[in-house]
C-alpha cells in the first residue's frame, strides 16, 4: 500500500464517501477543476462529476447557508472554507442554523453537514492565511468540532463526520498537511468522534494537544524520553465535546500536565480543558497545569509566526515547571 | 455605449375600489377568490387573536401580519405540497396553508420549541436571523435541483432585510446556478423604525435582482390575485428550469412591528390612515359582492366560523403541558454525547420543574 | 439627584460624549428617532441631531465596517448591534479588522470604535434574542469586552470605552436593565477599563462572576452570610483582559472559588478564569473551582429559559460543594 | 406596467490597435498619457521583479498584477492626495502614487507588518478578507460627509469578491446615505478558478449598482485613458456631493492568481492568447509613439530608469533589519494591557531572535 499525507487522507475520504453514497456532495470555493488551493479536492470534479464537486462564487456565508439547506433535505454535504480566517462570514449561519436546526424544531429538521477548513500558520502564508481560532467553533451549543493530525485520523475522523447525523466542523492542520505519510488502508472504516487519542503512554507528565501543536508535542515527548521523562500523548481531537474521562485518567495517573495549542492563549481550549482537569482531578495535580500556547495576539505575518507558534524548547521548559514544583 | 437595458414591471388585478383593472387571470374563478378571502379574514382574526393573548401574558412578542394578508395567503394557496417554504416571521397565511396550525405558531411565539415541530416535513421554521433564511433556501434549492425534481423553494423576507448581504448572497448563487426558488419580499414599508426609503435608495426592491442576472418585478401585495397570479407563473418556472424569480408585493405594515413595538413613536399617522384605505381585505370584498357571491350574512357566518376553528387553536395552545426541561437537551444532537452527560444530571437536578 | 437605571445610565453615558466630543457618532438599527429597541438612545437624535445619532440599513456587516472605517478617520463611533445574537455578522469586520486595524499597520491606523449590544436571556424575548456569547468576542486578540451590572459601572465604563484608543466590545445585561436604579453622577468620570471590581469583602469563598449573573451571585452571597459563610463577590466587568490580579488575590485568601455564568458551559470566559487560578493559585483552593453556568445548549425559548439560567440554589450548592470538600 | 428602466454604458477611448474610437477627454494631454505608460511599465517591471524574489525564496506569496496594470495606474493618477484609498490586493499601481514604495508593497508579501505603515495617514492596507474593505471604505466615506469635506474614497475589488454580501451592504448604504465613494471592480474575469461566469449570471458588474439604487457603467479596463476619465468624473461627482459610482473595470488576468497558484490548471490557453492581443501598455505605445511622443529609444531609457527605481527599493527590502519580536504584541493596543505583560515575557524568553 502506498503512503499517504493527511491532505491526501482527506481526499481518500471524500473520494470514498462521493464513490458510496450519492447523498454526499462537496462544494466550496476552487474546489472543483482546480482541486481546492491545497489540493484537497484534487481530482474529485473529474470523477464525480460537476454536479457532485461544486465550485460556489465567492460567498462564505452563501456557502454555509446553502450547506445548511441542502443538508436539511437530507443530502450530506461537505462544504470547504477555504482559509479558517475567511470562515467568519458563515459563523452566523453556522451558529444560529446549523448547530440549532435539529433542537429548534424538535427533531423535525437536522443538519448533516460538514464545515472543514485548513487552520494555522506555519506555511508562510499571507495575512489572514494563519488562524488557528477553534476556540470560537468549540463554544458553539450544537456542533462538535474535530481536528486530525494524522493521515489516519484524517481519514477515519472524516468519514465519521460526513456519516454524522449533525453538524461537524473539521478543521485541517495545513501545517502538516504534507509533513508525514502514512499507510492508510481505503477501506471506508471511520473512526470514532468523541475520543481523544492516547498517541503514546507515559507516567511523569501527560500532554496534551491537537492539530499541527501535536507534531512538536511529540518531538518533545522524545526528547523527555532521552531526558528520563516518560510523557504521555493524547491528541484531543474532538475538541468538542472533550473526552474529558480519557484527560483526567491520563493525569490522575501523571500528576502533572501540560496543555499545547497554537492558537490565542485566553479563552483558547486549552482554558476548558485545564479548567476540568482542575474540577475533576485538582488532587491529583503536583503542579499547576501549564499551557503552552499563541500569545494574545493576532497571528503575526510570517516573518514572525515562529516566533509565536509553540516551539518544542517551549514544551520542554513547561513540562521541567511541572516537574521542579514543589 | 448602453450594453444592458432593464425594466422592472408593475402588477395588479384588483384596484383599492374592488374593481379590476384587466381581466382575471384563468385558473381563479370565483371559489377560488372566496377561499383566499376566508383565508385573509381567518389570518387576521387569528392576528388579533395572538395579539390579545400577549395583552394578557398568555404569549410573548408576536409579529403582526395586519394588513399583509394578501401576501401569506396568496402565496400559501399557489404553492404546492411538495414545495419547500423557508419563511420569515410574518408568513403564517402560507404556513397554515401547509400544515402549521395555528396552535403551533401561538407555541412558537409562546416561548417553546414544539412550535416548530408541525405537520409539514420539509418546510423550514419562522426565521428571525434576517434574511439567513434566504441563503438556506438556496441550499433547499440546491438538493432539489440535485434531485432532479420539479419542486420549487419559496422564501421570504421584509424589504429591510434586503439590506443584508445574505440576501443578495442568496441572489446571486440563485442566478448563478438557475435555482428554483422565488423570493417574495413584503415590503410594508417599515423595519421597525426605519422607512423605506432610508433602507436602501432603489426605486423599487424588484430591481435588487437585476444584480444577481434575473427578474424581478413588483405586485401590488394588497392585492391577492394579483400575488396569487405572479406567484404561481413564478412557481411555475421555478419548477420547469426557468429558474429564479424576485416578487416584491407592496403591502403596509397596519400593525406595531411586534408587540414590543410602539409605532406611533416614529410612524406618521396620516400615513397610516392612508395605508388603510388600500387594504387588502376590502378590496376583495368589493369585488366578491359587486360579483354577487358575497352578502353580509355570508360575511357574518364566515367571522363565526373564523372564530370557532381559532378558539379551538387557542384552546389546544392554552392546554398544551410544559415540555420536560431536558428537552432543551436531548434534541441537541442524535445522541447527546457521553462527554455531556453530566450537564444532563445537573439540569435534572436544578433545571426545576417545567415552566408553563 | 434621581436615581437611574442601567439602561438609562448607558443613555447618560452616551448623552454625555456627545455633547462633550463631536467625534462621537451614535449608530444602528432603530437608534434614532425609536432611540433603540430597548431605549438606549431615546431621545439622543432629537438633542443630537441625525448626522451625530444615525440609523442605518439593517446590515450587521456594513455596521461593523462603516464603524471601522469611521474610527480609523478620528472619529469615535458608538454602534449598537440590536441584540448580541444578531451581531454574528459583524464578526468578520470586528476580529479581520478592527481587532487588528492599529496591529497591522504598526500604529499608523487605529480603531476607537464602540461595539455595544444587549446579551443574555431572562426577558422572555423571542428565539436568537437571549443569547450570552461574550467567549467568541472574549477570545479574539486585539479586543477588549467590558461588561457592566450596575448603572454607575455602565456609566463609568462607557465612558471609558468611548475614549478608549483601541475598541471595545461593550455587553449589556439587558435582564438588568431596569432591575435596580442607582444615583449616578452624570459628571464625566470614567471607571478604569481592565479591572475587576470587588463588590464585597469575604473570606470563605470567592465568588466570580459578570453580567446579570451578579444578581444571583449577590443575592446567593446575602443567603450564605445569613448561613454565616462570608463570600467575596466579584465582578468581573472587564472578561478580556481578565484582571486576574485581583481574582488570584483573593481566590489565594478564600481557598475556595465558585464562578457564574450565564453562557453555555464549554468554552466559556469561566474556564478561563478558572484555568488562571488553577496555574497562579493551586495550592491555595481547598477545592475544586466549581463551575455555575449555563449548559451546552441553544439557550432555550422562553418557556425553559429559567430552567438554563443559572439560579440562587445552584451558587449556593457550588458553594456548598467547595465548603464540604474533604 | 412598466415602472423602471436601467441602462448600463460602456466607456472606451482607446482601441487595442492604439488609435481612439472618441476624442480625448480634455485634460488628458500627452504629458499625462506619458506618465501613465511610464507608471504602467515601472509597475509591470516591478510585478516581474516581486515574482522573481518569490521564486527564490526571497518574498512570500504574492499577488501580481500583470495586464491589469491600466486599472491601478489610471486610478491612482486621477485621485487627489487627500482623498482615501481602501484598497485590495492588485492596486500596487494606485498606492504607489499615494506614498507607498514599492519596498513597502515587498515587505508586506515578505511577511512583515511594517509593510502596511507607509508614507500615506490614512489610506488603509492591502485588504485580504474580500469585500470587506468595501463595508469599511463606506465608514470612511461617512466621515468625511460627516465632517463636510470635499474628498472621495476610493475602494476596489475583483470580479469574484462582488459575489460577497459586504460589497453588496457597502453599495446600499453608499446609496442610501449618498456617500462619496467610488467602488472600483478589477473585472479580469477570474477569481482564482472561478470564471467570471459562473460567479454571476449579470451580464454585467456594473449593474450591480441599481440594486443599491445608484448608477454603476462599464470602462475598458486596459485603456488607461478610459480608466482615468471615468475615475476623474466620478471622483469629482463624489467630492461635490453626488454621491457613489460603480466603475466596473474589464480587464484579464494575465498571471496566475498568485504565485501559490498554477492557472494553467484551470485557464484555456486560447483564452489567454487572446488577452495579451487586448493589454494595456501595447496600445497606449502604439498612440503616443502615433503621436510621435514616444519611440524606441525613449522606450529603452525608460526602461532603465525603472529597473534603476527598482533595484534601489528591492535594495532596501532586502536590507531591511528583522523587526523585533515584541512588535507582534505591542502594537496590538496603544498600551499592552496590564494584566497580558507575563506574556510579553514569555515571548521574551522563547520568541527567539527576530528572524529574517
Ligand atoms: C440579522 C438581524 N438583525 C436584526 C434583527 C432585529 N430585527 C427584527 S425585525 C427587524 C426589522 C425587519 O424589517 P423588515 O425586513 O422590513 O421586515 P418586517 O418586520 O417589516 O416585516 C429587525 C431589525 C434581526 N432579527 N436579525
Ligand atoms: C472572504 C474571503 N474568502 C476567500 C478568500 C480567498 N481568496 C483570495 S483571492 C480569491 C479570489 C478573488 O477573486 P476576485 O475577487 O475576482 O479578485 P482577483 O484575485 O481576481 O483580482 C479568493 C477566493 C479571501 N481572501 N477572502
Ligand atoms: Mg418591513
Ligand atoms: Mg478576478
Amino acid at each position: 500500500m502506498t503512503k499517504i499525507t493527511l491532505v491526501e487522507a482527506v481526499t481518500q475520504a471524500l473520494a470514498y464517501e462521493l464513490a458510496h453514497d450519492e447523498n454526499v456532495l462537496v462544494l466550496g470555493e476552487d474546489v472543483g477543476l482546480n482541486g481546492g488551493v491545497f489540493r484537497a479536492t484534487d481530482g474529485l470534479q473529474a470523477r464525480f462529476g460537476a454536479n457532485r464537486v461544486m465550485d460556489t462564487p465567492l460567498a462564505e456565508s452563501m456557502i454555509a447557508g446553502l450547506t445548511i439547506g441542502m443538508a436539511a433535505q437530507g443530502l450530506r454535504p461537505v462544504a470547504e472554507f477555504q482559509f479558517m480566517g475567511f470562515s467568519y462570514p458563515g459563523l452566523d449561519n453556522i451558529l444560529n442554523h446549523a448547530a440549532r436546526l435539529r433542537n429548534r424544531t424538535r427533531g423535525r429538521l437536522h443538519c448533516p453537514a460538514v464545515f472543514r477548513m485548513p487552520f494555522g500558520g506555519g506555511i508562510h502564508a499571507p495575512e489572514h492565511h494563519s488562524e488557528s481560532t477553534e476556540a470560537l467553533y468549540a463554544h458553539i451549543p450544537g456542533l462538535q468540532v474535530v481536528i486530525p493530525s494524522s493521515p489516519a485520523r484524517a481519514y477515519g475522523l472524516l468519514l465519521a463526520a460526513i456519516r454524522s447525523p449533525d453538524p461537524i466542523i473539521f478543521l485541517e492542520p495545513k501545517r502538516i498537511y504534507r509533513l508525514v505519510k502514512q499507510e492508510v488502508p481505503d477501506n471506508g472504516v471511520a473512526l470514532p468522534l468523541e475520543k481523544a487519542f492516547v498517541l503514546r503512554e507515559g507516567s511523569d507528565v501527560t500532554l496534551i494537544s491537537w492539530g499541527a501543536s501535536m507534531h512538536e508535542t511529540q518531538q518533545a515527548a522524545d526528547t523527555l524520553a532521552q531526558m528520563g521523562v516518560t510523557a504521555e500523548v493524547i491528541d484531543v481531537a474532538s475538541i468538542k465535546p472533550l473526552d474529558t474521562a480519557t484527560l483526567v485518567n491520563s493525569v490522575n495517573k501523571t500528576g502533572r500536565c501540560v496543555i499545547v495549542h497554537e492558537a490565542a492563549r485566553s479563552g483558547g481550549v486549552g482554558a476548558e480543558i485545564a479548567a476540568q482537569i482542575g474540577e475533576k482531578a485538582l488532587f491529583s495535580l503536583l503542579a499547576p497545569i501549564q499551557r503552552v500556547t499563541g500569545y494574545d495576539t493576532t497571528m503575526p505575518y510570517f516573518k514572525l509566526e515562529n516566533s509565536y507558534i509553540p516551539s518544542v524548547a517551549q514544551i520542554i521548559h513547561a513540562v521541567n515547571l511541572t516537574l521542579e514544583f514543589s | 455605449m448602453t450594453i444592458a437595458n432593464f425594466a422592472i414591471e408593475y402588477y395588479q388585478y384588483l384596484k383599492p375600489d374592488g374593481t379590476l383593472c384587466q381581466p382575471l387571470p384563468k385558473g381563479l374563478d370565483n371559489n377560488a377568490l372566496l377561499e383566499l378571502y376566508r383565508l385573509m379574514h381567518l389570518l387576521r382574526m387569528f392576528d388579533g387573536r395572538a395579539i390579545n393573548l400577549q395583552r394578557v401574558g398568555k404569549l410573548g412578542t408576536y409579529a403582526s401580519t395586519l394588513g399583509q394578508e394578501a401576501i401569506g395567503v396568496a402565496m400559501g394557496h399557489a404553492m404546492y405540497a411538495d414545495d419547500v417554504l423557508v419563511p420569515y416571521y410574518r408568513d403564517y397565511g402560507a404556513q397554515y396553508q401547509r400544515g402549521v396550525a395555528f396552535h403551533k405558531i401561538l407555541q412558537y411565539w409562546g416561548g417553546d420549541e414544539r412550535g416548530s415541530d408541525f405537520d409539514n416535513a420539509e418546510d423550514f421554521p419562522i426565521c428571525v436571523p434576517i434574511a439567513s433564511q434566504s441563503v438556506i433556501a438556496t441550499g433547499v434549492a440546491t438538493a432539489i435541483k440535485y434531485r432532479q425534481q420539479k419542486r420549487a423553494v419559496v422564501t421570504t423576507i421584509g424589504e429591510g432585510g434586503t439590506s443584508e448581504g445574505d440576501f443578495y448572497e442568496a441572489l446571486n448563487v440563485a442566478g448563478a446556478w438557475n435555482l428554483p426558488v422565488v423570493f417574495v419580499v413584503n415590503n410594508n414599508q417599515w423595519a421597525i423604525s426605519v422607512s423605506r426609503e432610508q433602507q436602501t435608495h432603489c426605486q423599487t426592491i424588484a430591481q435588487k435582482a437585476i444584480a444577481a442576472g434575473f427578474s424581478g418585478e413588483q405586485v401590488d401585495g394588497n392585492d391577492a390575485i394579483a400575488v396569487h397570479e405572479r406567484m404561481r407563473l413564478a412557481l411555475e418556472k421555478a419548477r420547469s428550469g426557468g429558474g429564479p424569480t424576485l416578487i416584491e408585493a407592496i403591502t403596509y405594515r397596519l400593525c406595531d412591528h411586534t408587540t414590543a413595538d410602539d409605532a406611533n413613536r416614529y410612524r406618521p399617522k396620516e400615513e397610516l390612515d392612508m395605508a388603510w384605505q388600500v387594504e387588502p381585505l376590502v378590496r376583495l370584498r368589493a369585488y366578491l359582492t359587486a360579483q354577487k357571491v358575497w352578502d353580509d350574512s355570508k360575511e357574518e357566518a364566515l367571522l363565526l366560523e373564523c372564530r370557532k376553528d381559532i378558539d379551538k387553536d387557542v384552546d389546544i395552545y392554552l392546554s398544551i403541558k410544559p415540555a420536560p426541561v431536558t428537552d432543551m437537551i436531548d434534541y441537541m444532537y442524535a445522541e447527546w454525547p457521553e462527554a455531556l452527560k453530566e450537564q444532563r444530571a445537573t439540569l435534572l437536578q436544578f433545571g426545576g420543574s417545567p415552566h408553563d
